[in-house]
């Protein structure tokens, strides 16, 4: 793949560090806002990647530069930041993300510059196949494409965790985009694995910050499994909640949402049994994959204001693709040039994912692994607790089709 | 002790004065026509139809907002500057706005230009409700019951979100199109901002005559003696709502407005902070006064932007990129302090400051029984 | 004892409302000030009283001194506890506290509270009522009672018969001599109806426009020409008042002034 | 004839006190009645139970013969029943012409929008009443301060004013509460002039509380007295100035005093 | 009904009348509805995540308590004397936006500080737990209603006792005319704001017992004024019943009728006692129709 040569550039340090007129990426994203935890970090990782790539000679000896706009989960900051990255500071692509609702004025002040936008862990339908939108790209996920890509994910993890049927409880924030995560995926898997069977849906405000009567109906109903994706400072809210107030069962995060930092705070407050994580992205805690080492290192040696989580290894993957994009981009790349490059991307992720991410004109998104990992309350860290990774190709393995 | 009558409607003074009016229509006229005035009106006109040429793309936006919220703002100030209902939940009108044009659209497929009055009606309707409390609550715990208007409001907001989400399948936030007038669309900045600037031109025609006119004064006086003003034949209870209902128009025009210029709305937008920032607005700009709410509405876009540019001028970016929104924060509230505490009639304030210095150089005191006002 | 030296009073950092003004209230003594409407007396007290820019003015040239100790942009209750009390013109009383929540406050004890009621037994009916109900002349009561309880070395009184029943007045100012003679009381009495002023008053100062025009003895004012004719509607050789019915046109003027 | 304002058995209570208590009277023609009493008698109770701004817990006023129970206090005012308030209770923010336009806030009905769009109908009215205005200011030698705010003018120019603004309303009968307290001879002898200049130009009944006897005995036609809220006299100046009840409740000066109260010595 | 539903209704309303506390002491004083206790309430929490670290002593923690509580009686006071003092005698909506560009101010050195950070303070004795009528019932669950009970029934004895109680409302009615009748406004005002901060930070530890510090204690602290207003702004009495009133209403609405109107309810609770009730439950007309 073409990735290679980027990819392993930043550990390879043959180079010295690069000097030429920077290339300027655009970021967005909410480093002081509720969404903070969420988003930020992927900026973090993306940063120790390039930090790491032009002390290695970035790419052809120009240093690569991120330029940081913080949308604080405002609309207008969002479109003025977008707008100024554009042509204040003439960047050659934007990249970050917030909640979805945010994205889509910036994604119109991207479309009115032809500018491209790499989107992190929050993806929109106008990225998936067949008919993405030509400008816009992630290595995240459509709520929607995560609830299916669950289905089969599921029982794996619960026949490893010894849950063999029962009601699934599930909690989510109350954002319009978020419900899809419950209701869609609870529907299909009763139907796929009938063992299981709907239990209590939660769906708090976000200006919640006492969970308790919120939680009481699924302790009361006492799930054989509880799921619990919503942004940071709920997810952990709501599972110390239901801890306190006697839930003892499994209780299942998804990483992309609530990284390590957090279920270590769940760990924390109310003790680290029975709490597992889904993940399409190798958690930080697998040190023993050389690309995490490498993130850990970079890490060390330039700092992050949140600890690295899987986040960060999102955001260092999007630095790699950005970089790969660049490289094949060639020496006098513009805006038009590196959306080409972009969608020609056939990237192997090192490991940080379970399989190379490509993307193609018809799909911006490309193929997803699923794992899933269980808290080891003595090491404080994530452990594998199921082996292999599930592939889920949104082109091919969706229930039902996406809305435009 | 018999001395002669007052000078009364002749000036013996060797220059026109512009202060003198010989008949009433003069005096009511909108622009009195004074040579000064004309040229201040002149000049601001023709500084407003070449800023596009004089800004570059990402002011010409700022801009834009500024406008949109200087829209709501004269709403607010409608409300709360001149009739002196603490109003703290601007913010439910916009999002009513801006939900009515975007549902009309997505529903039944109406363009901005009858989706615009109609998201005014609506606002108009929803303030008139919101405005009913105030017939029998006041002050604070009036403005609290708006800041209830406005949960409910996103209450029913969400409510509608999720239906949207569950029988459209979107991801619930609604995508508009690329705004169709009839005659002309608005794709660039540049239709935008002329488009925003003639509309607002309108609005703030309308609130000052409207300012000028009966209610303007009933308005001013409810707020001050609504018992006398009543003893005086303002039907109060009347005034109220009207002044709600114009503010809950107002605020739904610049809902609809930005939605239209977002290209989509999310209830998420229209939190109590919205309804503070207004709030800003008008103090910054000046209490009861129409520049003043425009003034305020681009400060208030401007200041946390500008202080960014700044930051990046004077190179510092670097060092405080992670501290910037932090700094542009505090910023502003430090000019809102300061405003308060020097400056209490806002850049309105400043404005009537600096015309009384000018006018009455080089003296620095007036004697109370010569001082002339207007 | 409370002394005014060409003190200047401006509104809102721009307009001039006292313009120069000197004068002396003697201890132990009624000190009258005179003037018509807008002529700067009540800007003068709440000068006296302090400012904290409440009321948007400022003392902005000359002093004000009591006991030598000087009284600009001293705060209003440092001003109260060095013995200054005022009775205001206006917003006189608390308006949603009670008649005896009212005196309370200022009493400083039950008993001297009591007292209140002896000295004005018309308080004492109307003691559980709110006081933003009582009537124009019910809140003159009460406020001259609460500025009277805290034993002042100097009343300031803006305006004593403002409201009052002819009857109440006359009272009230007998009342005022009584308390000034016992107590040895400063007062410093602003009012309209001068001749009831004059009468009491043992130093007279008259101001128009910001300025003092005019000052003396009450039977130098009460002999001056123009006093007769602006003040007190006597003049015209005999001592007789002008009946309402038939008096003649004046011009709202400076007369001193200049 | 049907007196222009009537006053029947009106009783004003307010929990357990009785602030007005069973009291009648009327005006009619161009009368200038004064309304005496000690402080807290319920001149100004009796003064708002005529505006609405109190309801009578029993008894009933009538302006032309029509009964004003539970008639909205802003229709009382543009059925013409003008009032002059105690404490001047001016528009602070307005300017004299506008506290005075806001007494011809009847005469200036019009839509939302045309006062929006102003030129046209709107305005022309609007300049009507201005000129109606501007009348009332000549009227009462209020020019130079016409454009001034009135929280910038001293209290007896706000009476004034308030006066003026009373008498924008065109009403059918006056309704005027102490509105010469705080004025220094001068000014009540200008004041007095105003007030038989109304008489005389617009044949307005006047209802007048006042505390100043001298002018009351001047100028009023009658005298009503007001005591603890019940009416213990009503006639011509003289008879009520004899009237020994009004010499013990009010007056409480002796004879040769009566006409000069509060004079020196 | 089960017993549940009491003790979390108990535990809302101890949180929301400390909070409603802070608005109330300080509106008593200037009829000023103190917008910036958001921003107190906020800041106490982020450094008390900063300084008591996951495996704190409980003496660490009593320690730190103390020290934020004095700090932020100190920072209350600090707000009175540059912010609010200067404004005496401005209009109340300026006074009030006054107190936002303190929140404004607050907010800022919360991002400067802790950008958006979120955790849980760890709270001493938080594995103390009781089985009690089917109900896990944890010592942090009867905590907050304990110390909510002795802070209210403290601060409404030492109002009923001491003389400024009635200096309050005066000094809230017209600061001018208290001020010429010999009180120090500027004493109760700062006594006041320093009492107000120091709920602030009371409350912030409330709360934690039940959730997570984050940026949205901000919206949490706004329901305070819920309470507060349906107590009436310048009644301590009322204070109790409100708080019990609207987090009964919530917890009811959560668990019974639609958790996504949990936020609306106290809104709408007061929306409905203030049409019946102008002034709140207990508190007393601040207008009089008089002329
Ligand atoms: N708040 C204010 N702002 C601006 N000007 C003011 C203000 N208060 C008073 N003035 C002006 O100051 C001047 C003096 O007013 P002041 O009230 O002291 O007069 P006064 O002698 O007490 O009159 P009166 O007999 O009517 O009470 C007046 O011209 C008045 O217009
Ligand atoms: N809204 C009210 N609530 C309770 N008591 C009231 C109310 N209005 C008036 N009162 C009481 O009724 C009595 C009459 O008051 P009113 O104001 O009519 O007196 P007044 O004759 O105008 O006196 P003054 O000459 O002093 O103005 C007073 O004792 C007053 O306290
Ligand atoms: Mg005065
Ligand atoms: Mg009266």
């Amino acid at each position: 793949g073409g990735g290679d040569d980027a990819a392993t550039a930043p550990g390879g340090s043959t180079g010295e560090a690069a000097s030429g007129e920077p290339l300027k990426i655009g970021w967005l994203t909410d480093a002081t806002s509720v969404t903070r935890g969420t988003y930020y970090p992927e900026f973090e990782g993306a940063q120790l990647f390039f930090e790491t790539l032009n002390a290695a000679g970035g790419i052809d000896g120009r240093p690569v530069e991120l330029v940081m706009r913080d949308m604080k989960i405002d609309a207008e900051l969002a479109v003025t930041s977008a707008t100024d990255l554009i042509q204040g500071e003439n960047v050659l692509m934007l990249a970050g993300g917030s909640i979805e609702g945010r994205m889509p004025p910036v994604f119109d002040v991207a479309r009115a510059n032809e500018t491209p936008f790499l989107a992190g862990h929050s993806a929109r339908p106008d990225m998936f196949p067949p008919e993405p939108d030509p400008l816009l790209f992630t290595v995240g996920n459509v709520f929607e494409a995560m609830s299916d890509a669950r289905l089969e994910i599921w029982p794996k993890l619960m026949e490893e965790i010894g849950v063999d049927g029962g009601e699934i409880a599930c909690y989510i924030h109350q954002a319009p985009a978020a419900q899809a995560v419950c209701n869609r995926w609870l529907d299909e898997q009763v139907k796929v694995t009938p063992e299981f069977s709907q239990g209590p849906i939660v769906n708090a405000p976000l200006q919640t910050t006492d969970f308790t009567s919120f939680v009481r109906p699924i302790v009361d109903a006492n799930p054989a499994a509880f799921f619990d994706i919503s942004i940071a400072s709920h997810a952990i809210g709501v599972a110390v909640a239901a801890r306190n107030l006697g839930y003892e069962g499994p209780i299942v995060f998804s990483m992309t949402a609530t990284p390590e930092t957090d279920i270590q705070q769940v760990a924390d407050q109310a003790g680290g049994e029975d709490l597992y994580a889904l993940s399409n992205i190798t958690s930080i805690s697998e040190t023993d994959v050389e690309e995490i080492q490498r993130i850990l290192d970079a890490a060390e040696e330039y700092g992050t204001e949140i600890d690295p989580s899987s986040a960060t290894v999102n955001g260092w993957l999007m630095g790699m693709v950005i970089a790969d994009a660049l490289e094949r981009c060639g020496a006098d790349c513009d805006r038009a040039g590196l959306r080409d490059a972009l969608e020609e991307t056939d990237l192997d992720t090192q490991g940080l994912t379970g399989g190379p991410l490509t993307y193609s004109p018809t799909d911006h998104m490309g193929t997803r692994y699923w794992t899933a990992y269980r808290w080891d309350d003595g090491d404080g860290a994530l452990v594998r607790a199921v082996d292999e990774w599930t592939e889920f190709d949104p082109a091919t393995d969706l229930v039902a089709p996406l809305a435009p | 002790m018999q001395s002669p009558p007052v000078l009364r409607g002749r000036s013996r003074r060797w220059r026109r004065s512009p202060y003198l009016r010989t008949d009433y229509r003069r005096e009511l006229a909108l622009f009195p026509y004074s040579g000064p005035r004309l040229a201040v009106i002149a000049v601001t006109v023709l500084l407003v139809a070449a800023y596009p040429f004089l800004a570059d793309a990402y002011w010409l936006g700022v801009i834009n907002l500024a406008v949109i919220a200087a829209i709501g703002a004269l709403g607010l100030q409608i409300v709360t500057g001149m009739a002196g209902q603490l109003s703290l939940g601007h913010a439910a009108f916009l999002a009513v706005g801006g939900f009515f044009a975007a549902g009309l659209y997505l529903h039944l497929g109406l363009p901005l230009w009858i989706a615009g009055p109609a998201a005014m009606l609506a606002g108009a309707t929803v303030g008139a409700i919101a405005g009913l409390p105030a017939l029998r609550i006041r002050g604070f715990y009036l403005g609290i019951t708006t800041l209830a208007v406005q949960y409910v409001i996103i209450a029913i907001g969400l409510k509608y979100q999720g239906y949207l989400q569950t029988s459209f399948g979107t991801s619930g936030s609604l995508s508009l199109p690329i705004p169709d007038l009839g005659l002309f669309t608005l794709t660039s900045t540049m239709d935008w901002y002329y488009f925003l600037v003639v509309l607002t031109g309108v609005v703030i025609l309308a609130v000052t005559n409207l300012k000028r006119s009966a209610l303007g004064r009933s308005l001013l006086a409810v707020r001050q003696r609504e018992l006398a003003a009543e003893a005086l034949g303002v039907n109060v209870a009347r005034v109220k709502i009207t002044a709600f209902a114009l503010s809950g128009a107002l605020g739904g025009l610049a809902g609809a407005l930005s939605a239209y210029y977002y290209r989509g709305v999310g209830i998420e937008d229209f939190d109590l902070l919205l309804s503070v920032e207004y709030l800003a607005m008008i103090i910054v700009g000046g209490l009861g006064s129409i520049l003043g709410a425009v003034l305020g509405a681009v400060f208030v876009i401007a200041t946390p932007l500008l202080v960014g540019q700044l930051i990046a001028v004077l190179g510092l970016e670097g060092v405080l990129s992670q501290h910037l929104r932090a700094i542009e924060l505090a910023v502003f509230a430090l000019t809102m302090i300061g405003f308060l505490l020097f400056e209490p009639d806002g850049l309105a304030g400043v404005w009537q400051r600096l015309k009384t210095y000018v006018t009455r150089w080089p003296f620095k005191y007036t004697a109370m029984s010569t001082q002339a006002k207007r | 004892m409370l002394e005014l030296h060409q003190v200047e009073v401006a509104y809102n950092k721009t307009a001039t409302a006292v313009r120069g003004v000197s004068m002396h209230a003697e201890q132990g003594k009624i000190t009258t000030l005179l003037g018509t409407n807008g002529a700067g007396k009540t800007t003068t007290l709440t000068a006296i009283s302090g400012f904290i820019g409440m009321e948007n003015a400022d003392v902005v040239g000359g002093e004000i001194v009591y006991k030598g100790r000087r009284l600009n942009r001293l705060a209003p209750h440092r001003v109260s506890r060095l013995g200054i009390a005022l009775v205001p013109e206006r917003d006189k009383v608390f308006d949603t506290l009670t008649v005896t929540d009212n005196i309370k406050l200022t009493a400083g004890s039950a008993g001297k509270a009591r007292a209140v009621y002896e000295e004005f037994p018309r308080l004492g009916e109307l003691a559980g009522r709110t006081a933003g109900y009582l009537s124009g002349g019910e809140k003159q009561l009460l406020a001259l009672a609460m500025a009277l309880v805290t034993e002042p070395e100097v009343l300031l009184v803006d305006e004593l018969s403002l409201g009052l029943a002819p009857r109440v007045t006359s009272d009230l100012l007998g009342e005022l001599q009584r308390v000034q003679r016992e107590r040895g009381l400063t007062v410093l009495l602003v009012e309209q109806n001068a001749a009831a002023a004059l009468a009491v008053a043992d130093y007279g100062y008259v101001m128009e426009d910001g300025r003092l025009v005019h000052d003396g003895t009450p039977e130098a004012l009460l002999s001056h020409g123009d006093i007769m004719e602006f003040y007190l509607g006597t003049g015209n050789g005999d001592d007789q008042r002008r009946s309402y019915r038939d008096v003649k046109q004046y011009r709202r003027k400076r007369r001193w002034a200049g | 004839m049907i007196p222009t304002l009537e006053v029947d058995k009106v009783r004003i209570t307010f929990g357990g006190i009785t602030a007005v208590d069973d009291v009648s009277f009327d005006l009619s023609g161009q009368e200038l009645v004064a309304l005496i009493g000690p402080n807290g008698a319920g001149k100004t109770a009796l003064l708002n139970s005529i505006s609405g701004i109190y309801r009578p817990s029993s008894g009933e006023v009538r302006l032309e013969g029509r009964s004003l129970n539970g008639v909205p206090v802003h229709k009382i005012a543009t059925g013409g029943v003008g009032r002059a308030f105690q404490h001047a209770e001016l528009f602070a923010g307005l300017t004299v012409v506008d506290n005075l336009m806001v007494g011809r806030h009847r005469q200036l009905k019009g839509s939302l929008l045309s006062m929006a769009v102003r030129v046209g109908p709107y305005l022309r009215r609007e300049v009507a009443q201005r000129a109606v205005v501007e009348e009332v200011i000549d009227f009462f030698e209020l020019e130079q301060v016409r454009n001034r705010p009135v929280s910038s003018l001293p209290f007896g120019v706000q009476k004034l004013v308030g006066v003026a603004r009373a008498l924008c309303m065109e009403p059918r009968v006056l309704l005027l509460d102490e509105p010469s307290s705080g004025l220094t001879r001068q000014e009540k002898e200008d004041f007095a002039r105003f007030m038989l200049r109304i008489r005389h130009d617009r044949g307005l009944p006047m209802l007048w509380v006042e505390h100043d006897m001298q002018m009351v005995m001047d100028l009023a036609e009658r005298i009503v007295v007001l005591d603890h809220g019940v009416k213990i006299a009503d006639g011509a100046p003289d008879a009520v100035a004899e009237n020994p009840a009004v010499r013990t409740a009010y007056l409480g000066v002796d004879d040769t005093e009566m006409t000069r109260a509060g004079s020196p010595g | 009904m089960d017993f549940s539903i009491i003790l979390d209704a108990l535990k809302l309303a101890s949180v929301y009348g400390v909070l409603a506390l802070g608005f109330v002491i300080v509106y008593r004083t200037s009829r000023v509805l103190n917008l910036a206790q958001p921003g107190v309430v906020l800041l106490a929490g982020l450094m008390a995540l900063t300084f008591i670290p996951r495996d704190a002593t409980p003496t660490r923690f009593w320690l730190t308590a103390l020290v934020l509580l004095a700090l932020g009686a100190l920072a209350g006071l600090a707000l009175y004397a540059l912010l609010l003092r200067p404004m005496a005698g401005q209009s109340h909506i300026s006074q009030v936006l006054m107190t936002l560009a303190a929140l404004f101010l607050l907010q800022a050195i919360s991002e400067a500080g802790w950008r958006g950070e979120s955790g849980f303070i760890p709270m001493p004795g938080r594995q103390v737990a009781w089985e009690l009528f089917g109900t896990n019932v944890r010592l942090l669950d009867v905590a907050p209603i304990v110390v909510a009970a002795v802070v209210v029934a403290g601060l409404a004895l030492f109002y009923r006792y001491s003389r400024s109680g009635r200096q309050m409302r005066a000094v809230a009615e017209n600061p001018a005319l208290a001020a010429r009748r010999g009180i120090n406004i500027e004493k109760i005002g700062a006594m006041a704001w320093a009492i107000a901060a120091a709920l602030g930070v009371v409350a912030v530890f409330l709360t934690s017992t039940q959730g997570s510090v984050s940026l949205l204690l901000v919206g949490t602290t706004l329901k305070g004024f819920t309470v507060a207003l349906v107590g009436g702004l310048d009644s301590l009495s009322g204070l109790v019943p409100a708080a019990l009133l609207v987090a009964a209403a919530e917890v009811v609405t959560v668990r019974f009728i639609d958790q996504q109107l949990g936020e609306a309810v106290p809104y709408v609770v007061l929306l409905v006692v203030l049409l019946v009730k102008p002034w709140g439950l207990a508190g007393t007309r601040e207008e009089l129709d008089r002329v």
